[in-house]
């Protein structure tokens, strides 16, 4: 660190002088490299969930036949490329763990956390640059730690990735030991790099604003990362907490979640779901937050009620932290809190109500352009509100006794974190592209992109309501083996085929992604003519983002103000009308 | 693909299955409306030259009104599934008549253990089937059950019966069976790598069969 | 860094919480410590309810006097850590020293109190696994005068004091690096952000020791 | 076993105790002599009234029942004529030092029926003990040892065959199944290949040994343990007899 010895001005204004490759790309302590470093790990992981959840499904439409190209898999997972069930539990396990801890989670808050919080709200980086490389760094041995499971003796964790104990605390019940104690250790580490991340952001959106972006005037995406960060930041040690606990049960014969000496199976629930359900409402408010930006943007409209919005956020964010128990009706957990926890968990549809129809009324007389985000910014509102509804069946204590554990939840989670979080990151990559890599996306291979993801997506995913109220049990290996499922089974191919075909729907969007970074036609500064403060910068900003500290006049969805001639105008554009900010104080 | 629930035989699965039904309801009208008035808007309002969106920032009497109807509209749900849910799962629900049989679970096996002739459950005549429940017909039925090693949940379809077993505690579910026949018993909570395999079988009786197959067995225990 | 010392003004910003970065940033990491120790605690309440059998009367197993000599310690510490920060403060470099390096060595001295603690009990046979097979505290129990199993109590013991010392460890090691800074005076009467971050960290620590020693050993 | 925090070694290869009937510790391996020539051949009997064995309800397991004609039986004691089947007999002193000969076949353990074949089997330390599936159904194979490191696999299919070894001598290793509760099985793992099964009719051979005296242990699940002795001569041949009562 001693070679650091330039002034401020320099160090935090690119380009005028040289730092060597390693500290500008691999070290980098720029919250843009950082967050793009975040986007290439997140969607190496997004590519390997999608390959286990394509295995699930071929054991799941074709038990015991060979799958194909399985015969590269060794005998202790698929003699003769016939997946074995312990190895099926491997993989619904780790399908589950990698999309949500190492895709989805990233992806939503390492990449965008990162690269738009500086960026929107005026700031030259982080409050903590370091730190924020130090978050990146300690992400990736999690992520090796997590990946080496699979090659060790005995397997990878098998106990689903809810890991209830005491199924995963102790060898006996599955054969794994080595592989569920690098997954305790990977989330471990993992929740470290949370926790410093989101220290970094909340420290930065309070502290770090430019002059003028008062809070009521933030983006809903940086409010939405605001309150996941605070989020993150409490309910991601009660998980590291649990987990050591979880560990120290399989490594050094402690009984926390043992009943036969004095431990509690269902204190392993209670932690984890304490933390899973915030983490839930990690998974989906940054991109309630990101379709707002993108939904605005594109009906070229104010963003209808503003405040609403905001306040439907935060009461999300609260509300996550009453309702864990609708994990644990069926438990056994004491029957009256059941019904505390219904009606805790009934409440949320009113913020996701007040938010869908806001965005119904952001499109509402707006002048719609349907550019690729915006087809999958308007794709989440659709699926969300199935993903939103389906979830009232399940906090319904009463008709989830019948639902509970059956692909009624498979279904309802899937179009929560695809049809919902996943559709608002390919419209944030899409919308964001640009900016990051100073590049436009192909529209064209976007928009086939978009069309074969949103058609198999429903395909695979709506066929599994139907197999929940048929009572599908969810995890089984080989549904044929009950009487009472083997008139689904047709189903359960058609639905393997479609997500076979929504795998390969990527490709367009991978092939997309690569070659426009280096091939795609140079993006202007501000090609979507949108008001936010990181479109007032080049593509790519440079290091430091600003030349000088940006002054903020107004909300970031000033679209088609009678104020201006055109449709939009930017947060930083001072009008004649515009007071300085009064608040802005040398702090 | 079916929206239909399938076929149910037990004294409260209906009042289960209204509550789905009426739930399918209101959220199938959300659906429709909701997304029908996406299409109509991404059709109507799409892009066209020369025009410009209408500046607004909102309507505050509209939103109260789509807070207020969710609002109302869970409250509904809520109270409606709290009632049941309280005959069903809550803390005194089960029927004093009910006949009481003990369930052992255990990776991948269920044991189920019947009152001897002294009709009294643990107790020393009390004799065990593997994998096969037998009960009477029209007769509440209490389950008093208990695991040997991991969580199991205990799951009859046709019931709209299911309960988490969990070791070091005794969780205890009731239904009663308005049908005979063969129905299947499946353990629903991920119990190892035998879990997709963990059936049983529960047969109701007539109460006639009932005591006839309660007295073969006794008699068989009793030679042993 | 070498020209640290050197204070840029720092740029406008909006009005945000009113303290430098680093100290808003040590307080929202301590609302994530408090979430993790909260689910220690909070799951050794829910164990401890749960299976009253399995813990001794205080003292029974536990060694107190010792450890009440160790929080004393601890609470020494945190004193000397706000004299340090007062002398941070008046810009009194050499009281800056003297009060970080007794910090050092006092939170040095209770880490070392405590691992002294954990080889007495382990040679006593009290594990985080309960009783050590064939040791001491295993016959004792095994002629009636203790509980049968205290599984659970040493699983809860060693994980909840552990990670209390992990803290303390933690916590002398900045304490090193930041009296290393005072000694090469980088603390100024203007700023000496290091001392106060750091030592909003330490009263933390200390503070959960305070209800750690009141729960597990005192209770 | 549980939390036996084994370090990740893992092994190799093979062994013959029991196969079929009468088994004897196997042939030379390609490494290591024979260290002799001399057998040792025995009988284990029984004294005292035969406990009964329990019948197995099969019924959901219908491909199972077929196979035992309609009532099958855990052999729990298998005693015909006054000789003990499935004791476990190996060679416990007097053996010169190693190393020893590996048994040039892998042991195996056939899950047939819905129960294993054989109920007791030896391996040597490092020998592979190949488990075979044959019935059309899975059934999980859960190795629960105190020395080793325990495992638990699944073979669903018919015809599948895992191959495994362990590191440490044992006796006994028992094996289960979880999906069908009934089925034990015992692996002496042995530190030489100096080990026998008794047969239907109670008899076994220890083969390979060199001229001397040895001290024997038999070993059954239900009935504990009882020593004996032989001296192999000149002639290469020694006689040892166990008597288990109930």
């Amino acid at each position: 660190m001693a070679t650091a010895a330039v002034p401020l001005d320099e160090a935090t204004h690119a380009g005028s002088h040289e730092i060597s490759f390693i500290r500008k790309y691999i070290f980098s302590t720029d919250h843009k490299i950082i967050g793009i470093q975040f986007m290439l790990m997140s969607l190496i992981f997004l590519l390997v969930g999608g390959i286990l959840a394509a295995m699930i499904r071929w054991q799941l439409g074709f038990p015991n036949t060979s799958m194909p190209g399985g015969g590269i898999l060794p005998e202790t997972m698929a003699p003769g490329g016939i997946l074995l069930p312990e190895f099926y539990n491997s993989l619904v396990t780790m399908h589950g763990t990698i999309m949500v801890f190492f895709a989805i989670m990233p992806l939503l808050v390492g990449v965008y956390g990162n690269y738009l919080i500086p960026l929107k709200l005026g700031a030259p980086d982080m409050a903590f640059p370091r730190l924020n490389m130090a978050s990146f760094w300690v992400a990736v041995p999690a992520g090796i730690l997590m990946m080496a499971g699979f090659f060790v003796e005995g397997g990878h964790a098998a106990a689903g990735w809810t890991v209830y104990a005491p199924l995963s605390a102790d060898p006996e019940w599955t054969g794994v030991s080595t592989g569920q104690q690098l997954w305790l250790l990977s989330l471990a580490v993992l929740g470290l790099s949370s926790i410093l991340g989101a220290t970094n952001y909340i420290t930065t959106v309070v502290n770090m604003r430019a002059p003028g972006m008062t809070w009521f005037r933030m983006p809903l995406s940086i409010w939405a990362l605001f309150v996941t960060s605070i989020l993150v930041l409490l309910a991601i040690p009660i998980l590291s907490g649990a987990a050591i606990m979880l560990f120290f049960d399989q490594t050094i014969g402690t009984h926390f979640f043992d009943a036969l000496d004095g431990g509690q199976p269902l204190l392993w629930q209670h932690l984890f779901w304490y933390f899973g359900h915030p983490e839930v409402y990690i998974l989906i408010l940054p991109a309630m937050g990101f379709v707002s930006d993108i939904i605005a943007n594109a009906s070229r409209k104010p963003i209808f009620g503003y405040h609403s919005m905001v306040y439907a956020i935060i009461a999300i964010g609260f509300l996550g932290w009453v309702v864990w128990g609708h994990h644990m009706f069926q438990s056994g957990m004491n029957p009256t809190l059941g019904t505390t926890f219904m009606i805790s968990t009934l409440f949320i549809a009113v913020p996701s109500a007040i938010k869908t129809f806001n965005w119904m009324g952001t499109m509402w007389r707006g002048n719609i352009r349907f550019h690729v985000p915006m087809l999958h910014a308007t794709a989440f509102v659709a699926m969300f509100v199935i993903g939103g509804l389906s979830g009232v069946f399940m906090a319904s204590n009463t008709f989830d006794i019948y639902i509970h554990d059956t692909y009624f939840i498979v279904a309802h989670i899937h179009y929560v974190l695809f049809g919902g979080s996943l559709f608002a990151i390919f419209g944030a990559i899409t919308f964001w592209y640009p900016k990051m890599f100073g590049r436009m996306m192909n529209p064209f291979w976007g928009k086939v992109h978009f069309v074969l993801t949103f058609i198999f997506f429903n395909l695979a995913f709506f066929p599994m309501h139907s197999l929940g109220v048929a009572g599908h049990m969810r995890r089984i290996y080989d549904p044929t083996q009950y009487e009472f499922l083997q008139p689904l089974q047709p189903v359960n191919t058609f639905i393997s085929i479609s997500v076979f075909l929504l795998v390969l729907s990527q490709l367009p969007f991978a092939l997309n992604f690569i070659l426009s970074w280096f091939n795609g036609a140079k993006a202007p500064d501000n090609p979507w003519d949108d008001n936010g403060l990181e479109w007032s910068v080049p593509s790519p900003p440079p290091h430091g983002n600003f030349k000088e500290t940006p002054t903020v006049y107004r909300g970031a969805y000033e679209f088609s103000s009678p104020l201006v001639e055109e449709d939009f105008l930017p947060q930083n554009k001072k009008l004649d009308s515009d007071p300085e900010p009064a608040q802005a104080a040398g702090h | 693909m079916s929206w239909i629930l399938p076929p149910s035989a037990s004294s409260f699965a209906e009042r289960i299955d209204f509550i789905y039904y009426l739930i399918l309801v209101i959220t199938g009208i959300a659906f429709v409306v909701v997304e029908a008035g996406l299409i109509w808007f991404m059709i109507k309002y799409r892009a066209r030259p020369g025009r410009k969106a209408q500046y607004t920032h909102g309507n505050a009497k509209a939103e109260v009104i789509w807070t207020a109807v969710p609002a109302v509209t869970v409250v509904v749900i809520g109270v409606l599934s709290g009632a049941v849910w309280k005959d069903v799962k809550g803390r005194n629900s089960v029927p004093p008549n009910a006949i009481t049989y003990g369930v052992t679970a255990q990776q991948f096996e269920w044991h189920f253990a019947y009152a001897g002739p002294d009709a009294q459950l643990g107790t020393a005549d009390d004799f065990s089937v593997r994998n096969q429940l037998h009960v009477p017909v029209n007769r509440p039925v209490e389950l008093r059950m208990s695991s040997e090693d991991v969580i199991h949940s205990f799951f009859v379809n046709a019931f709209r019966v299911k309960q988490d077993i969990v070791p070091g505690m005794e969780t205890v579910v009731w239904f009663e069976a308005t049908e005979t026949g063969d129905f299947q018993i499946a353990c629903a909570e991920l119990c190892g790598l035998g879990h997709y395999r963990m059936g049983a079988t529960v047969t109701v009786h007539s109460q006639e069969d009932y005591g006839r197959w309660l007295d073969e067995q006794m008699t068989t225990t009793a030679l042993r | 860094m070498a020209h640290a010392a050197v204070m840029q003004p720092p740029p406008k910003r909006e009005v945000g919480a009113d303290v430098y970065n680093e100290k808003l940033g040590m307080w929202v990491f301590l609302g994530s410590e408090v979430m993790f120790f909260t689910a220690l605690i909070g799951s050794y309440i829910i164990l401890r309810f749960g299976n009253p059998d399995a813990w001794t009367a205080p003292g029974a197993i536990l060694n107190i006097p010792i450890t009440a000599v160790n929080t004393f310690l601890l609470i020494c510490s945190s004193m000397t850590m706000v004299k340090a920060f007062a002398a941070a403060q008046d810009g009194d470099q050499q009281r800056l020293k003297l009060y970080l390096v007794a910090t050092v060595l006092i939170g040095a001295t209770f880490v070392g109190v405590q691992a002294y603690e954990y080889t007495q009990l382990v040679h006593h046979g009290f594990v985080p696994s309960g009783y050590l097979v064939g040791g001491e505290l295993a016959e004792r129990a095994a002629a009636g005068e203790l509980p049968a199993s205290v599984g659970i109590y040493g699983s809860t013991f060693y994980t909840m004091t552990g990670f209390h010392g992990f803290h303390v460890t933690m916590g002398v090691l900045c304490m090193i690096f930041v009296t290393w800074k005072a000694f090469r005076g980088k603390y100024t009467a203007t700023d000496h952000r290091g001392v106060e971050v750091i030592g909003l960290y330490w009263h933390f620590v200390d503070l959960v020791w305070i209800i750690l020693f009141t729960i597990v050993y005192l209770i | 076993m549980r939390r036996l925090m084994a370090t990740s070694v893992f092994l190799v290869l093979a062994c013959g105790g029991g196969e079929g009937g009468d088994g004897g510790g196997g042939g030379a391996a390609a490494s290591v002599a024979p260290l002799g020539n001399g057998t040792i051949s025995g009988v284990v009997n029984f004294s005292g009234s035969v406990p009964a064995n329990p019948t197995i309800d099969m019924g959901e397991e219908p491909e199972c029942v077929e196979k035992h004609g309609g009532s099958p039986i855990d052999p729990v004691v298998v005693v015909n004529d006054g000789k003990l089947a499935n004791a476990f007999i190996r060679v416990v002193g007097g053996l010169p030092a190693g190393p020893y000969p590996m048994p040039a076949a892998p042991a195996t353990l056939n899950q047939d029926g819905c129960l294993y074949q054989p109920r007791v089997v030896g391996v040597m330390v490092g020998q592979t003990l190949e488990i075979q599936n044959s019935d059309p159904l899975l059934h999980n194979i859960k190795a629960v040892p105190t020395e080793n490191r325990g495992f638990n696999i699944s073979q669903p299919r018919e015809g599948m065959s895992t191959s495994r070894t362990f590191t440490t001598p044992e006796i006994m290793v028992p094996m289960e199944c979880n999906v069908h509760g009934w089925m034990n099985a015992y692996v002496g793992v042995v530190e030489h290949p100096y080990f026998a099964r008794s047969g239907e009719g109670g008899t076994f051979t220890i083969a390979g040994l060199p001229a001397g005296t040895y001290q024997l242990e038999a070993w059954h699940e239900t009935l504990g343990t009882q020593t004996g002795e032989a001296t192999i001569g000149p002639d290469g041949t020694a006689t040892v007899e166990f008597t288990f009562s109930s």
